[in-house]
């Protein structure tokens, strides 16, 4: 039942806005209202984890399903959706978009929102995927919004890179159904998760490394893992605002997601060797690529979409490291869900104040905008993994996992190219704060109402990084022991 | 109660003798270069005069500038009382080891370098600056010089090393023994103002070291500075006497070993200072950035002394 | 304990929330101050009573933390570096409230105070950690405050670009240093120190030696020894002057403090190259710290550089130390690290008191161009006073605690001849012989530094117009002269109980290194007893009478009393003017000739003469440089390497689709081939 | 192993090859039109393929999906396709990055690849169709390299749905085809894919006056 709360309100947003031939603030205004809903539902699902419950149940053939896993999802895709939804343009009289731009923006916005959310309820692998493709869908058709030839590009490379990785994903959901058949026949909801997993241990190793493959490449596509991570940059930079929120906050979260559960699965099969192996790979290129690129990056949202590809690639490390990898990779994606929204929907700010997504356009941001500048810091210095922010807690955990699980070389690797990263982040963010600010620049804050709402954000960050809640250790551990059974 | 009262005394004597000594040498050389010179206690007369003239003070110069002789006298004379001049071991013994010397010298030269800068003419910096430079560069070789002593003697105690020199007689020949009297000798010769590193005698820019720092001084303030540098000159050369060669250091207070002990000093002082005139009628001053080499040497004398004595113990 | 412990926690905690919420204004200023005084008084009085006690406390063990519970423990060692902390962060605290008045209006004080409060409560946390986790957070913390501390006054660009030198630098440390706890914990970071003792024990010797190279590295970062030292002569001089106090006082300390930590207390010593590594480094960073300095003319830079030297020295006596304890020289080892800690005190002290005075000078003359200054010591008496007697101290001179420490670690080395092997016995006087030269050196750059800032004729018009500096700058600077009088008058009094807070150390034994009696050491192998004795106390008395004496004599010799003030001999020229004085520069050159090797300087030498004649010269313009070698040969390359780097990697995205589709479906085959391997 | 069971086979991996065969057709032709029929007719070959697989392997269901991809991909699509041909003008793919004799051996490269990839898959399979796994594969990558070698947004787009078309087949032959529901879904999705592609080829139309995907190159870095 509360799967209908989930689901349902971003829906029902969805055909308001297309229902409404005009746009108006107000529907901005109920939108944002009714996240609200998917959000108090997530939560419930959350709190029903924490409790210990088991997984819940909907639908014909079970089509969804919420355990520790899927539920910590849901609170952070719906918890970002909201942030988004709230920051959208158009709920003052002025806006940078024209009404048809804003409706398009709402219905859009919201079916992207519902495929996110459906991705991480779905119980059947092909409902899975079906949703993952949809949420490339929406979101390429939100990039160009405004058409910019920038942007145009951008939602070509995306939507075609996507897509053509999503297929092979779907290559390799084949793969994995195909063995299951080729053993026990064709059942039905076969492509259930508990059936998969329960049949896991039977199906043929080789089938299922060559599936694993198809699902990794295909699934890590959409997660931003090198070298399938080329779409992302471009994406991300030319999006608007709330919606490079969402990408970098929780799409690549929820594809890494999919290859989590897949991961699961194929584990059962041929025990983590593999995968493990697979992940650390990737993920190991993915921060290299990633923690260099930013230091040449001259253009501060392409700076934040590397530093998500960054920490794409440290979470798969962290996947492959055992339960306390997974521990540290899981606590690593809540923590940078909540970092990563705040910081673009703050470069957002600095874009419109300043009209420039070049670094060395912007200088003095603390003099023009001390609010966000502030902010920008604080949600950049945790990105980079200072204290007292959870990311500190979370790459901490995962070095500590990484030498406990015996990878000293690799910890080591990792410990130099995050130092990388940060050196080169911090650089870049001075040249953004300080000096003198150019002319034609107005001084002052404005949008205190956006402001406040992201120091939710910090006040997250610095709960994590101080103390971890017990409800949301239960959670964890309860996640843990979903991977890593 | 006798060895604080002889502490004074060497002291006292030190004071006495030092002038004379510097007085002695430039009528030595005097004589080596066949001028008839000033007689040997001319310095006394000088003394006499500088302090009976009144002071003639920069207006630019600061209190420290009046403070300085003072410090450099206090140093010296303090010097004097740890040095075993006459006898050894002393009370002050328990005072002052070699490092308290050398650094109470560097006390002096600090505060002299300082009163050289503080009239702000181009001379006492230019003195000043050179001062500091040669005492920087010399400081190593005193600290290697000090450690291939405390080697041989397990102490940096002054009494101690001149007792076990004494002890086994034998030492003195050596090779680090000598090689590191030579590397004293050396730093003597720089740290006193002595050619070929520094002119005395004169008063041309190019050349002078410690006279262009005390340019400035007049009246009773020069009249302590001579003296302290007199004193100095004596230090070093009963440092190098009676570490090296300590014979006739009396080691028991009976009149009579300090009788002897007092010629024996006055002795090896005249030969010291017989040697210093004549290195000084041969050689010409050194340009002064050739003066680094000449104290590199010493530092490898030190250094090959103490290597030595770490390789024969 | 307990109490003074939270005390001295909430005294910074309030000082620094108070800082946050009132910022401006004398009130905002005194909070910050205040809450700085108190806890730094807690934190000292914890300290000295832990110390006198010789016990040990375990403070707090709390479920803070989320991965683990910070803990804290009290042994001599951490309550001797909570005596620095405190001592100089009172100091600091006060004159503090004197020097940030001048940044009303124009820098955040807020963030100022709250900083500050904050690096010394994480100072604080740091030195009794009990764990590697309570360690690194307060370490990084620690850092970060530091770094907001630089970029105060970050309106000017070199201030940002020191804070990011600052911050790649002991990030980079940090990243070390996590490696390193892990290792030793083995992945646990929650372990106790005394639960890493047990395990350092069973460490493979090659993962011993990662861990010291390690600790190396990290502390050496934060302690700045050569060639890591290159943030610390940018980041010094940028921040405010009694940041840079603290920073050069206590900062760079932690890294003394964490190397001995682990390489003597938790590892427990080790192989006789660990020793000499420590040894050689030390000795580099003291003679290339002091030889830079030397040609500095920037007041701020010039003591910066000095800090360098003096963490050389006192790795000098620790790599000292730990030779002679793989040798099982306990007593000479004891003593090693007894004169290095007395130094790291002292240097603290005097260190501190020098960048407090830079801060009064700056604060009079706006400028920390030596070759502006001059004649200060007629307009500021209080500061030159405080400077003078913190360079004598610095220059090793007696009777102050600068020579105290020295004659000690110059007695530990004196010891090297009872090493058997003569090869590593040859380090001794080789050390020897730099620590002589550095002194010597130091004595050269103090001379200078004093007597041209503070001596002759003001060099400009702000040097002209100079002030002494207000009552609380002058008492922050006062608080330390005294503190570096006492420590050098009655290191009796200290020495023992440094004795008594490394007994146990690494098997130390507890060294009754007594001053007034002279050492005496518990002689192992042919170690004469009574090794020498100094006893400062006594010098310094005698100085005082010889002084007070000498004029007596003068008056018994009727000498002429009466003096003349005039214009000093200007070789018959009459006036003088500032122009004739000699510059800082032309003091150094001397010795910049004789190192001119080392310090490989540009000369250009432009002379242009008067149209009419050749014989008339219009202007000569002198011009020379000296290239610090580290930046150009050392961090050049690896920054290019890096930038090479990235820029391959940059060609990646190279905006081309197909070349995108391309690496994805070969990344595809390829995985396919591997998974059919 | 009956003979119903051989020819079934026989016929899957005749219905395969001639699925990849319009595969490698499209990388030998120029035009664009040429490139839509081609994938017309792979379509069609394709959905004969399912009505094929769900008459022998007795699931009806199959019928129903093999009408849904008739209509989609021979009809609805192509019909797409082709106005979007005329709208934004006939472009030939006139100099791809691998020109056409290249592409050929590469394509007979691929499916040799895919022989050696899947040898597994066919190893394990006891069904009659594992013959025509490779192809399906085969075709998945020649899918791959059309795109990747194309430099045409709507050759890009053919390519995009051949490489569909392989994973259909692929997913015909192995588990004779998912549930309805979700072929459905699949099939849903993959319009509505294409027709936001297409709205963004308008775009690019509009916006860069050609759908030369090489002067997409601005955002790089």
């Amino acid at each position: 039942m509360t799967f209908l709360f989930l689901l349902f309100p971003s829906l029902i947003a969805a055909a308001l806005a297309a229902a409404i031939r005009r746009y108006r603030s107000l529907v901005g205004w109920v939108n944002a209202l009714l996240s609200l809903i998917a959000l108090g539902a997530a939560v419930k699902f959350a709190d029903h984890a924490a409790r210990g419950g088991g997984a819940s149940v909907f639908g014909p053939g079970e089509l969804l399903r919420a355990d520790g896993l899927s539920a910590l999802m849901m609170v952070c895709v719906a918890a970002v959706a909201s942030l988004a939804l709230f920051l959208s343009p158009g709920f003052g009289r002025e806006s940078q978009y024209s009404p048809s731009q804003l409706r398009r923006y709402q219905f859009f916005i919201n079916l992207f929102i519902f495929s996110m959310l459906l991705t991480v309820s779905a119980n059947n692998v092909g409902v899975m995927w079906i949703a993952i493709e949809a949420t490339t869908i929406f979101s390429a058709m939100l990039i160009p919004l405004t058409l910019t030839k920038p942007s145009v590009e951008a939602s070509w490379k995306y939507i075609l890179i996507c897509s053509v990785g999503i297929a092979l994903a779907f290559a390799g959901t084949v793969l994995g159904y195909f063995d299951f058949v080729s053993l026990s026949g064709r059942a039905e909801n076969a492509l259930n998760w508990p059936v998969l997993l329960a049949s896991a241990p039977s199906l043929h190793p080789e089938v299922m490394k060559l599936a694993f493959v198809f699902l990794l490449v295909g699934y890590g596509t959409k997660a931003g893992i090198a070298p399938m991570h080329t779409w992302l940059p471009d994406a991300h930079s030319e999006a608007p605002t709330p919606l490079s929120a969402m990408m970098s906050g929780v799409l690549l979260a929820v594809a890494l997601y999919a290859v989590l559960r897949w991961k699961v699965v194929v584990d059962a099969t041929l025990g983590d060797g593999y995968t493990n192996k697979l992940l650390i790979a990737l993920g190991l290129l993915s921060l290299v690529v990633a923690s260099f690129s930013i230091v040449l990056s001259r253009n501060y949202k392409r700076m934040l979409a590397y530093s998500s590809i960054e920490h794409t690639g440290l979470m798969c490390i962290g996947l492959a490291l055992g339960p306390l990898g997974v521990f540290a990779a899981m606590l690593h994606l809540v923590n940078h869900t909540a970092a990563k929204s705040m910081t673009f929907l703050l470069a957002g700010r600095v874009l419109h104040r300043y009209h420039t997504t070049q670094i060395k356009g912007v200088s003095g941001l603390l003099k023009t905008m001390p609010g966000t500048a502030g902010m920008l810091a604080a949600g950049l210095l945790a990105t980079i993994g200072l204290p007292p922010f959870g990311l500190f807690i979370s790459e901490f955990a995962l070095i500590r996992a990484g030498f406990a699980t015996g990878h000293p070389w690799l910890m080591g690797a990792v410990l130099i190219l995050l130092a990388v990263a940060f050196v080169a982040i911090i650089g870049h963010l001075n040249r953004m704060l300080y000096g003198t600010p150019p002319e034609g620049v107005a001084v002052g804050e404005k949008g205190g109402r956006s402001l406040a709402l992201l120091s939710l954000n910090v006040a997250v960050l610095v709960t994590l990084g101080l103390a971890l809640p017990a409800p949301v250790e239960t959670l964890l551990n309860q996640i843990v022991r979903i991977v890593s059974r | 109660m006798t060895g604080y009262l002889l502490e004074i005394g060497q002291a006292l004597l030190a004071l006495l003798l030092a002038p004379g000594l510097v007085g002695f040498i430039r009528w030595l050389k005097a004589r080596l270069q066949g001028r008839r010179g000033a007689k040997p206690w001319q310095p006394y007369y000088d003394l006499r005069k500088l302090l009976g003239k009144e002071v003639v003070m920069s207006k630019n110069a600061s209190w420290l500038f009046r403070f300085a002789p003072y410090v450099i006298f206090a140093t010296a004379v303090a010097v004097t009382l740890l040095v075993p001049l006459v006898a050894a071991p002393l009370p002050f013994d328990a005072v002052g080891d070699l490092l308290v010397v050398v650094y109470l010298l560097l006390l002096g030269t600090f505060f002299l370098a300082l009163a050289g800068l503080d009239p702000g003419t181009s001379f006492g910096g230019m003195g000043a600056s050179r001062e500091v430079t040669v005492a920087a560069i010399a400081e190593p070789t005193i600290a290697l010089a000090i450690f291939g002593l405390a080697v041989g003697a397990g102490s940096t105690n002054l009494g101690r090393i001149v007792a076990q020199t004494l002890s086994n007689p034998g030492a003195v020949i050596n090779p680090g023994h000598l090689l590191g009297f030579t590397a004293l000798f050396i730093v003597m010769i720089a740290e006193t103002g002595r050619l070929p590193v520094d002119n005395p005698s004169t008063h041309l820019e190019l050349t002078m070291i410690h006279e262009a720092m005390i340019l400035e001084y007049s009246g009773r303030y020069l009249a302590l500075i001579e003296w302290a540098a007199a004193l100095k000159l004596l230090i070093f050369f009963s440092l190098l006497s009676n570490l090296f060669l300590p014979w006739g250091v009396a080691t028991t207070l009976t009149p009579g070993a300090l009788g002897v002990s007092v010629v024996a000093l006055v002795v090896k002082l005249a030969a010291l200072a017989v040697i210093v005139a004549l290195l000084e009628t041969r050689i010409a001053k050194l340009r002064l950035f050739r003066v680094p080499e000449l104290l590199g040497v010493s530092f490898v004398l030190a250094l090959l002394s103490v290597t030595s004595s770490f390789l024969l113990r | 304990m307990m109490t003074l412990f939270i005390m001295m926690i909430s005294a910074y905690a309030a000082g620094a929330l108070g800082a946050l919420l009132i910022g401006r204004g004398a009130l905002g200023r005194g909070v910050a101050a205040l809450g700085a005084c108190c806890g730094s008084a807690a934190g000292l009085t914890l300290g000295m009573s832990a110390i006198t006690s010789g016990r040990t406390f375990t403070l707090a063990s709390a479920r803070v933390m989320p991965v683990a519970g910070l803990m804290a423990r009290l042994d001599g060692l951490s309550a001797f570096f909570l005596i620095i902390i405190g001592l100089l962060g009172l100091a600091v605290a006060l004159y503090g409230y004197g020097y940030s008045a001048s940044y009303e209006r124009r820098y955040s004080l807020r963030m100022l105070g709250a900083m500050l409060n904050a690096l010394l409560l994480s100072l604080s946390v740091q030195v009794v950690a009990d764990n590697a986790l309570t360690f690194l957070i307060s370490w990084e913390l620690m850092s970060l405050s530091a770094y907001w501390l630089v970029l105060t006054e970050h309106d000017w660009a070199d201030a940002v670009r020191a804070g990011v030198w600052y911050i790649a630098m002991t990030h980079s440390g940090f990243a070390a240093l996590v490696a390193m706890f892990l290792l030793m914990s083995g992945g646990d970071l929650t372990t106790s120190f005394a639960g890493m003792r047990a395990n350092a024990a069973a460490l493979s010797p090659a993962a011993r030696n990662a861990v010291f190279l390690l600790a190396l590295f990290g502390f050496g970062s934060k302690a700045g020894i050569v060639p890591l030292h290159v943030w610390l002569p940018m980041a010094h001089p940028v921040a405010p002057s009694h940041v840079s106090a603290l920073m050069s006082g206590v900062v760079i300390k932690m890294g003394i403090y964490g190397l001995v930590r682990v390489a003597l207390d938790l590892l427990g010593g080790g192989p006789v190259w660990w020793g000499g590594v420590v040894l050689g480094v030390g000795a580099i960073s003291a003679l290339l710290g002091v030889l830079y300095a030397l040609m500095e003319h920037d007041l701020k830079r010039l003591l910066a550089y000095h800090s360098v030297e003096n963490i050389g020295i006192i790795l000098i006596g620790i790599g000292a130390g730990m030779i002679f304890q793989s040798y099982g020289l306990m007593p000479l080892a004891a003593l090693g690290f007894i004169g290095r800690l007395y130094h790291t005190i002292n240097h603290a002290t005097f260190k501190g008191l020098l960048f407090l005075g830079a801060g009064s000078v700056l604060h009079a003359t706006h400028t920390r161009n030596m070759e502006k200054m001059g004649g200060l010591i007629k307009r500021m008496p209080v500061t030159a006073l405080c400077f003078l007697i913190g360079a004598a101290a610095i220059s090793a001179l007696p009777p102050l605690n600068g020579f105290a420490s020295e004659w000690i670690v110059f007695q530990s080395l004196l010891g090297g001849f009872n090493i058997p092997k003569p090869e590593v016995a040859m380090m001794m006087p080789i050390a020897v012989g730099m620590l002589a030269l550095t002194g010597g050196l130091a004595v050269a750059r103090f001379v200078k530094a004093f007597g041209v800032t503070f001596l002759a004729i003001p060099r400009s018009q702000e040097a002209e117009h100079a002030h002494e500096a207000p009552l609380p700058m002058r008492a922050g600077m006062a608080l330390l002269a005294l503190a570096c009088m006492a420590l050098g008058l009655a290191p009796f009094a200290v020495v023992p109980m440094m004795g008594r807070m490394l007994a146990g150390l690494g098997e130390l034994p507890d060294t009754r290194a007594d001053f007034t009696l002279g050492l005496f050491l518990a002689a192992p192998n042919g170690l004469p007893n009574g090794f020498a004795r100094m006893p400062p106390t006594l010098v310094a008395a005698g100085l005082l009478i010889l002084l007070c004496l000498t004029p007596l004599v003068m008056l018994l010799l009727r000498a002429n009393r009466k003096l003349r003030v005039s214009d000093s001999w200007g070789c018959g020229r009459i006036g003088q003017t500032p122009r004739m004085e000699y510059t800082a520069t032309a003091f150094a050159e001397p010795l910049r000739r004789v190192f001119a090797e080392l310090y490989r300087p540009t000369k250009e030498l432009t002379i242009d003469f008067h149209p009419e004649s050749k014989y008339f010269v219009q202007s000569v313009e002198y011009r020379s440089e000296i290239t610090p070698w580290f930046e150009k040969y050392l961090y050049d390359p690896g920054l290019w390497f890096i930038r090479l780097l990235a820029a391959v990697v940059r060609r990646l995205q190279s905006g081309s689709l197909s070349a995108y589709l391309v690496y994805g479906a070969v990344a595809l085959l390829i995985l396919l081939l591997i998974a059919r391997m | 192993m009956n003979g119903h069971d051989t020819l079934f086979a026989q016929l899957s991996t005749l219905g395969a090859s001639v699925t990849l065969l319009f595969g490698v057709v499209l990388l030998w032709r120029r035009s664009l039109g040429a490139y839509i029929e081609a994938f017309r007719w792979q379509s069609l070959v394709l959905s004969a393929v399912f009505a094929l697989v769900g008459y022998y392997g007795h699931d009806h269901e199959l019928y129903i999906v093999a009408v849904a991809l008739l209509a989609l991909k021979v009809f609805i699509i192509p019909w797409y396709l082709k106005r979007l041909y005329q709208r934004v003008g006939g472009e030939r793919e006139a100099q791809p990055y691998v020109n056409i004799a290249t592409s050929l051996i590469v394509a007979g490269l691929l499916v040799m690849l895919a022989y050696a990839i899947t040898r597994p898959l066919v190893m394990v399979s006891k069904l009659p169709t594992r013959g025509g796994i490779p192809l399906a594969v085969g075709l998945i990558f020649v899918g791959l390299f059309v795109i990747v070698s194309r430099r045409k947004a709507l050759t890009q787009i053919v390519g995009f749905l051949v490489l569909e078309n392989g994973i259909a087949l692929l997913a015909a032959l192995c588990t004779y085809g998912i549930h309805l529901i979700i072929e459905l879904g699949v099939f849903l999705d993959v319009l509505m894919g294409f027709l936001v592609m297409q709205v963004i080829v308008y775009h690019i139309r509009n916006t860069f006056e050609s759908i030369d995907v090489e002067q997409l190159n601005q955002l790089k870095h």
